[in-house]
């Protein structure tokens, strides 16, 4: 595999683990606090419609973006009524949400749109565009970091960067602060955030709003950014692998990093057959390539990752009177 | 109420205004009325008891006092105020601290995590964090509550936890101090420590409210008793004008005997024969370092030490669920101590029978109801099974039977565990493991959090068992408890027995001494075989 | 001691969800600009107005019996299977392989070898997991993701390049023999001088289906395995020290339940489709956890919760069928069903257990008794 | 009153299920008649429709896909007087039946001696949606057209996935069709449904050509979309619902002798393809239609000359 090849498959590892990460981390702060979230899934895709339609319909796709983070809010919201405030099963929120969105987004996109569950195509100020940052032309020809530069870090769209920068602040947010003190503390034990005078359900709706809005992003960026325009049931699954990341992360946030950029690397190796070819020295049948990624996180799993301990109260409603 | 007669009262009444006073309080759980028109007041400086028997309400009116649960009605009054407390934030506001039954701590941060959650200074932990090391410097040479700041929680023993939630409770500047049933969980030597702590808060006139089910302790340490039935207050009493035993007929309501009765034992066979017993733990850290030690037929054996130094793990490694190395014989067969044959089934089978420590992690299914219970570990055996199926008929008469013989309270075997007090969850342990008629009972903290009327009960069945003739191998933190119904006593520290005693040839210092690893000789212990 | 009586919890509280869920749904009809009482009455008439109707209902009802119990066991055991789709799909292979390669004198012996491959297959691609989880603490939640995906590519290859009757277009295997072929309903009731369509898919598979319910109740509720599944689900430690070995229960909770999961396809692809295709699961995996999640992990439950997916699967079928309303909708009718009737229940259980208790209150003091 | 089932894909594929809705649009527009359709949600509502609109006397029945295959022969001999089209099948032998195949695999060649063409790098490459034959058989006919263009031409060809979610997923569409660039092709055909979507758009966003697949797709991108390979799907509807009651029945395939399939020329391309171009491919085309020149056709042996899958 030469350089270019590495950069390339680098470059759309990191194209393909940018919406994981957002949800992913999306996912970490929800069940950081206690509430565990299989809805990322329709979040994601909700935000993927609603933003890419928005952005259509007014030609500017921050506006899209705020529609998008808007209608993954709208569902957290559900969410946090249901589990926080009902004390319902969060699994079952989180799969009715699935539902709804996958649903309601065609529902609504034909109804909008007529054209069959899709959004129209986003050209110019309603999509996100790559940015070219400072230099990258100009060292584009330098060798190994003129690549690297131009190709890899730069022409992004700003998405990504948000998506990369989230890492760190959430890391920070989590360990640095006192929300994030408090945040795993009700993830942990509801019942020492109570008697300490925190309100439970307050930080619980936080931690839910803000898998909200990054579910939000994490969609926008799908329709608006990597694609122009919404294609029904365009999240694929992402949902779902976010949520196998996080496990994979232990749920923190830089090992999400990682987890996620694996799944990314996963699934950029998938569009390049001949390099797998190359690195194993023989032709691999279609299907295997497509399992391999699957396969893969398995072995991984199996091998060096060891037993991975949820938030102690997550899943759990906090009931204390009953 | 306007403000200003608010102050006008406090300014008047300052002198003598309680404390605490609360006024009418009522709090029903669904059907379940906890707390039925509770008045009481107490008086700045002092020590203040409250007993009763388990399910009585005590917790429930404290937590209401905290702020943890809402009172349908009552009211509270603070320093002669009344006090709307609508949360815990608003107790701890008016200056009121709660160590909780059940820890309210959060396992795995540290203790100055602990500390400062919820008591922060502004946003950032940084400087909370360091201002809370300095105070913790400030407390733990003010009172002698030492702690590591930065141990996880879930590496340090109860005792310590317990250390951090009174922390907790003075970092946030505490003049009310509430504890519900604290020692509980600690040694002899941790309760008489936190005792000093808590006569040297009182000296600096703060007050504070002790649950506990030890009247021992509230003789001692209080200046006034209130006494709790199903829900109501039944009675308040200087302490020093009365005595254990009413206070034990007013909470339970009748008479209770305050010792143990038993013959002296007439020991048979050896039973359990233990040779150079090691376990060693996930962690790789070595719990039992060479244990020897022997039960015969017809005698209690009682096993001394402060908690953590290996009890647990003798206990669980005979009772099948941990793996051991060494030489442990029943009857004179061998026992399987990692293979196939090492799990709790085949204990069983082989005539071990075993009231763990922890009831509601082990020794129950707290969703399971009372006859499901009553068959745990027990369900493969002949009587209480049809084939592949359970015989849930049969158990459920037997479960009615044992209810009515351990005076089980409610006497429903389809009343889920949970829905249980305490004293009765361990009854129904109880009467599972005895009434099988085992060769060898192994029992760990039979009355932990226990009421008064319910240990008796079951330091009876346990003397009653050794007279039938049955090997009883017993783990208790608590001395009394070894002191009254062991018939030997063997000492552990640090995964090793330190020295056997007879009861009636030791006391309670000699025994708190082997618990510290000072020998007879005054020297270091020794690790055997090492 | 429960607050409301047991008719209310298990009926009413139902009920008024299911009520709210449809008044919801009613609303997102007329939003979309239709009639939304004439589109409930085309749903019932069409799901449950006649024998076919009835007959379309309860093949689907029957998919998701099978799904549904395959997760409630596994939940039983604390144990949450998302992969029912790979396992149903291996089922499906296992039931091709069993009805194409042996010749089977009768449908009941196929039925018979046909269930136990599927049963096995199943039981296989869950055991793996299953494994993996018991032995190296692989979260059993992503395994079994993941072996969804690997159970997609296995089952394309097999009929892409292995089962393909040569030249067929079709990534699908080749029909099965006429011997294999079961019954449907109205075969079945048909001596019995009952009247069912002919046309329906709802086979004697349905009875294995309720078999299964009821061998699922009296796995759990009665026998020693049972009991002691739902011991470790619910107290890992408290297993450990009555001596369940958590490695033995896992391992078992999960082959039950890819077993369950892989029986769907001797419904879906040997009783209806009579072939293998590539996409027979239809999702009737992840429909499981839902149908698990509303019948409360109970068998009983399960059979009612899969009824009722039954009912809206063939409601919205024939809804589809004769308007413009888009299929979508009933995705959405379903999101709102189990919205309200899973997650949302408490709201409707709250209120009303303020009723009850008030209810109870006021006999209470009227009697003056003390309970 | 004609009905129209689409296969699992639905109403609006952006492939042939749509280009079967706009043949059906067409025919009710010019004829002012009215038509059924319904969009399938599982496997077993095939024969469920089936039924229900024969017995509803709906006449004559279309459907989509080769998944119908196994339904119609269990259903077409219950309802004799009822007639049925069925796009993509081409192999039932029933007396009420229209079949109609497509030689998809022409068309393809044709678009793939066109990419050939059109390539600067001398790569061309083909994305598929989920890896089934019909697919491969596009990929076949487009490769062996790619090579008789060029004999020295290198074509990549790759598939979305193994499940139905690959006709769904725009994003990896877009990612393969990256990884394609990056191995040099500058041509791009996608037959992926609602995948090729992102296709196209990524082709024209990294300043590629793509080829669009069924309906004329050469709008979408215009000036960037080099033809679209045409399968005349809405046609074969068309004119099955003209033909009404009396429709002709037996084997039908559709092929670039009788216009079934073929290439797209409109305003949006015509500046991408050179005369010369063109030229070349309608010469191939004629050999095609008179049987001088043999495309493969993957389907037939499951075996392809000039790819390996
Ligand atoms: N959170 C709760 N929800 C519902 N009912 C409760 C709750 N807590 C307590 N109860 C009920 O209130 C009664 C009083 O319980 P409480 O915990 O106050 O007893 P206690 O006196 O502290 O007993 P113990 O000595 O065992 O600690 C119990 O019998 C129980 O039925
Ligand atoms: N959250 C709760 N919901 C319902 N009942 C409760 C709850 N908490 C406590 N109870 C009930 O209150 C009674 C006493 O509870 P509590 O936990 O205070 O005492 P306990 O069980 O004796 O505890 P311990 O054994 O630790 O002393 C029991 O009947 C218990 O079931
Ligand atoms: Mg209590
Ligand atoms: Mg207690």
């Amino acid at each position: 595999m030469d350089y270019l090849t590495l950069i390339q498959l680098l470059d759309s590892t990191v194209r393909l683990a940018t919406p994981l990460l957002l949800a992913c981390l999306a996912g970490l702060f929800s069940e950081r606090a206690g509430i565990f979230d299989i809805g990322l899934e329709g979040k994601m895709l909700a935000a993927a419609f609603f933003s890419a339609a928005v952005a259509s319909l007014t030609g500017n796709v921050w506006i899209g973006l705020l529609a998008g983070v808007g209608a993954s809010l709208a569902l957290a919201a559900l969410h946090g009524i249901a589990s926080i405030t009902f004390r319902g099963n969060q699994l079952i929120s989180g799969v009715a949400i699935n539902f709804l969105a996958a649903g309601m987004t065609v529902l609504i996109a034909q109804d909008w749109f007529r054209q069959g569950g899709r959004t129209p195509s986003l050209v110019g100020g309603a999509r996100f565009e790559g940015i070219t940052l400072p230099g990258a032309d100009a060292i584009a020809d330098v060798p190994l970091i003129g690549p690297l530069y131009a190709e890899l870090i730069s022409g992004h769209s700003i998405l990504v960067y948000m998506a990369f920068a989230a890492v760190p602040l959430t890391w920070w947010l989590l360990y640095r602060t006192r929300f994030g003190l408090r945040l795993r503390a009700v993830g942990e034990n509801p019942a020492s955030v109570d008697t300490a005078g925190i309100s439970v359900v307050g930080l619980r709706y936080a931690a839910v709003a803000i898998c909200g809005v990054l579910c939000g992003i994490a969609g926008a960026y799908l329709s608006t950014a990597l694609q122009a325009g919404f294609v029904k049931d365009m999240s694929a699954g992402r949902g779902f692998i976010a949520l196998a990341a996080l496990i994979f992360a232990k749920w923190r946030p830089w090992y999400a990093l990682w987890a996620t950029l694996l799944f990314g690397l996963f699934g950029a190796l998938e569009t390049r057959p001949d390099v797998i070819e190359a690195m194993i020295g023989m032709k691999v049948q279609g299907q295997l390539l497509g399992a391999l990624p699957y396969i893969m996180t398995v072995v991984i799993l199996a091998g060096f990752v060891g037993k991975a301990i949820p938030p102690r109260a997550g899943g759990e409603p906090y009931v204390k009177e009953r | 109420m306007s403000d200003q007669t608010t102050t006008e009262r406090q300014a008047t009444a300052a002198s003598t205004a309680p404390a605490i006073e609360l006024k009418g309080i009522s709090k029903a759980f669904g059907p379940v009325q906890a707390n039925k028109d509770i008045s009481i007041r107490v008086m700045p400086g002092t020590i203040h008891g409250i007993i009763g028997e388990n399910g009585a309400g005590k917790s429930t009116l404290m937590s209401i006092l905290y702020g943890f649960y809402k009172a349908d009605k009552g009211e509270v009054w603070i320093n002669g105020s009344k006090t709307a407390i609508t949360d815990s934030q608003a107790a701890i506001a008016a200056g009121i601290g709660m160590v909780f039954q059940h820890f309210k701590l959060v396992e795995n941060f540290t203790v100055l995590e602990n500390i400062i959650l919820g008591a922060e200074d502004g946003r950032l932990l940084k400087p909370s964090l360091a201002k809370a090391r300095r105070s913790l410097v400030e407390l733990a040479n003010d009172y002698g509550l030492n702690v590591d700041p930065d141990a996880l929680i879930q590496d340090i023993g109860v005792g310590m936890q317990q250390r951090v939630e009174i922390l907790k409770a003075l970092y946030r500047q505490a003049d009310i101090l509430i504890l519900d049933e604290p020692t509980g969980v600690l040694t002899p030597a941790e309760a008489d420590q936190l005792f000093r702590i808590l006569d040297r808060l009182k000296s600096e006139g703060k007050t504070i409210i002790l649950i506990t089910h030890k009247l021992r302790e509230i003789m001692e340490t209080t200046d006034t008793v209130s006494v709790m039935r199903r829900g109501e207050m039944t009675a308040t009493v200087k302490t020093s004008e009365t005595s254990p035993a009413e206070l034990a007929e007013l909470m339970v309501g009748r008479k209770v005997l305050l010792r143990v009765d038993k013959v002296p034992a007439t020991p048979g066979d050896v039973v359990l024969d233990v040779k150079g017993l090691r376990v060693i733990d996930d962690k790789g850290v070595e719990r039992l370092r060479g244990i020897d030690l022997q039960v015969r037929a017809g005698e209690v054996l009682g096993i001394a030490g402060v908690a953590g130094n290996g009890q647990s793990e003798l206990l669980e490694v005979l009772g099948g669920y941990a793996d051991g190395t060494g030489e442990v014989t029943l009857n004179g067969v061998a026992l399987d101590l990692t293979g196939r044959l090492s799990d709790g089934q085949s204990r069983r089978a082989r005539g071990i029978a075993h009231v763990p420590e922890d009831r509601q992690r082990e020794g129950l299914i707290m969703e399971y109801q009372a006859w499901e219970n009553t068959a745990f570990g027990y369900h493969h055996d002949a009587d209480y099974r049809t084939g592949l199926l359970m015989n849930n008929a049969a158990i459920r008469e037997d479960t009615a039977e044992k209810m009515e013989r351990f005076d089980v309270r409610p006497p429903n075997p389809k009343l889920a565990a949970k829905n249980f007090s305490g004293g009765n969850q361990q009854k129904i342990v109880l009467a599972r493991e005895i009434e099988r008629n085992p060769d060898l009972l192994l029992i760990g903290q039979p009355t932990r959090g226990v009421d008064i009327g319910a240990i008796e009960f079951i330091h009876q069945q346990i003397v009653a068992l050794r007279d039938q003739g049955k090997a009883i191998l017993l783990v208790s933190v608590e001395l009394e408890e070894i002191l009254a119904l062991s018939d030997r006593i063997a000492v552990m520290f640090d995964g090793q027995v330190m020295g056997e005693r007879l009861p009636d040839q030791t006391d309670e210092k000699e025994l708190g001494l082997l618990m510290a690893g000072i020998t007879d000789t005054g020297a270091a212990p020794v690790a055997k075989g090492t | 001691m429960d607050v409301m009586p047991k008719w209310a919890e298990v009926v009413l509280v139902p009920l008024i969800s299911l009520l709210l869920a449809g008044i919801i749904s009613a609303l997102v009809v007329l939003a979309i600009g239709e009639d939304p009482i004439a589109a409930a009455k085309l749903m019932v008439t069409g799901a449950l107005g006649s024998t076919y109707g009835w007959g379309y209902t309860l093949y689907y009802a029957t998919n998701f019996m099978f799904t549904g119990l395959a997760v409630a066991i596994a939940f039983h055991a604390r144990l949450f299977n998302i992969g029912g789709e790979g396992q149903a799909m291996l089922g499906g292979l296992g039931v091709a392989l069993a009805c194409l390669y042996v010749p089977w004198p009768h449908w009941s012996l196929a039925l018979i070898g046909a269930a136990v491959m599927a049963g096995l297959f199943g039981a296989i691609w869950a055991a793996i997991p299953a494994w993996l989880q018991a032995k190296r603490g692989s979260h059993i939640v992503i395994t079994t993701i993941m072996f969804n995906f690997i159970a997609a590519a296995l089952l394309n290859y097999a009929l892409v390049n292995m089962l393909r009757p040569k030249g067929s277009m079709d990534p699908a295997t080749a029909r099965f023999p006429e011997a294999t072929n079961l019954p449907t309903l109205h075969d079945l009731l048909a001596p019995l001088g009952i009247e069912f369509s002919k046309a329906a898919p709802a086979n004697v598979s349905l009875l294995v289906a309720i078999a299964a319910c009821v061998a699922l109740w009296v796995l759990i509720w009665r026998t020693r395995l049972g009991y002691e599944i739902r011991a470790y689900g619910h107290s890992e430690s408290a297993a450990k020290y009555a001596g369940i070995s958590p490695v033995k229960i896992t391992m078992i909770a999960m082959i039950i339940s890819g077993a369950l999961a892989g029986l769907m396809a001797t419904n879906n692809v040997m009783g209806e489709a009579e072939r293998l295709v590539l996409n027979s699961t239809e999702g009737a995996g992840f429909i499981g956890i839902a149908v698990a999640l509303m019948g409360r992990s109970h068998p009983v439950g399960v059979f009612i919760a899969a009824i009722l997916f039954g009912f809206l699967y063939q409601g919205g079928a024939e809804l589809a069928l004769w308007t413009s309303i888009p299929r979508e909708l009933i995705v959405v009718i379903q999101a709102l069903v189990i919205l309200f009737t899973g997650a949302l229940d408490n709201m409707v259980r709250m209120p009303l257990e303020k009723v009850f208790l008030a209810l109870r209150n006021a006999r209470m003091t009227k009697t003056g008794g003390v309970e | 009153e004609p009905a129209l089932i689409f296969d699992l894909g639905g109403k609006f594929d952006k492939s042939f299920n749509e280009a079967a809705f706009a043949g059906a649009t067409r025919w009710a527009e010019e004829t002012g008649g009215t038509f059924r359709d319904i969009e399938l949600q599982s496997e077993a509502q095939r024969e469920q429709a089936l039924r229900r609109f024969a017995e509803a006397g709906a006449n004559p029945i279309v459907m989509t896909g080769f998944a119908f295959a196994d339904a119609l022969s269990q259903v077409a001999p219950d309802y004799p007087d009822t007639k049925f089209a069925v796009v993509d099948v081409n192999w039932l032998d029933l007396p009420n039946v229209r079949g109609i195949g497509f030689a998809e695999h022409e068309g393809s060649y044709l678009v793939g001696m066109l990419a050939a063409q059109a390539s600067k790098s001398g790569t061309v490459s083909f994305i598929g949606g989920m890896d089934i034959p019909l697919i491969r058989k596009f990929a076949c006919g487009f490769a062996q057209g790619a090579v008789a263009a060029n004999a020295d031409v290198k074509v990549i060809a790759n598939m979305t996935g193994t499940t139905p979610a690959a006709w769904n997923d725009p994003v990896k569409g877009s990612e393969l069709t990256k990884a394609q660039i990056s191995q040099g092709s500058d041509v791009v055909f996608a037959a992926a449904g609602g995948t090729g979507v992102g296709v196209l758009q990524t082709a024209a966003d990294e300043g590629i050509l793509s080829i669009g697949v069924d309906s004329n797709q050469n709008h979408l991108h215009s000036g960037k979309v080099l033809t679209s390979m045409l399968k005349r799907v809405d046609n074969a509807v068309f004119d099955a619902m003209s033909q009404g009651t009396d429709l002709e029945t037996g084997n039908f395939t559709m092929t670039l002798a009788n216009g079934g399939v073929g290439y797209a020329m409109d305003e949006h391309n015509k500046d991408l393809v050179s005369a010369d171009m063109q030229s070349a491919v309608d010469a191939a085309a004629a050999k095609i239609a008179d049987g001088s020149l043999a495309v493969h056709d993957y389907s037939s042996d499951d075996t392809c000359p000039a790819l390996s899958f």
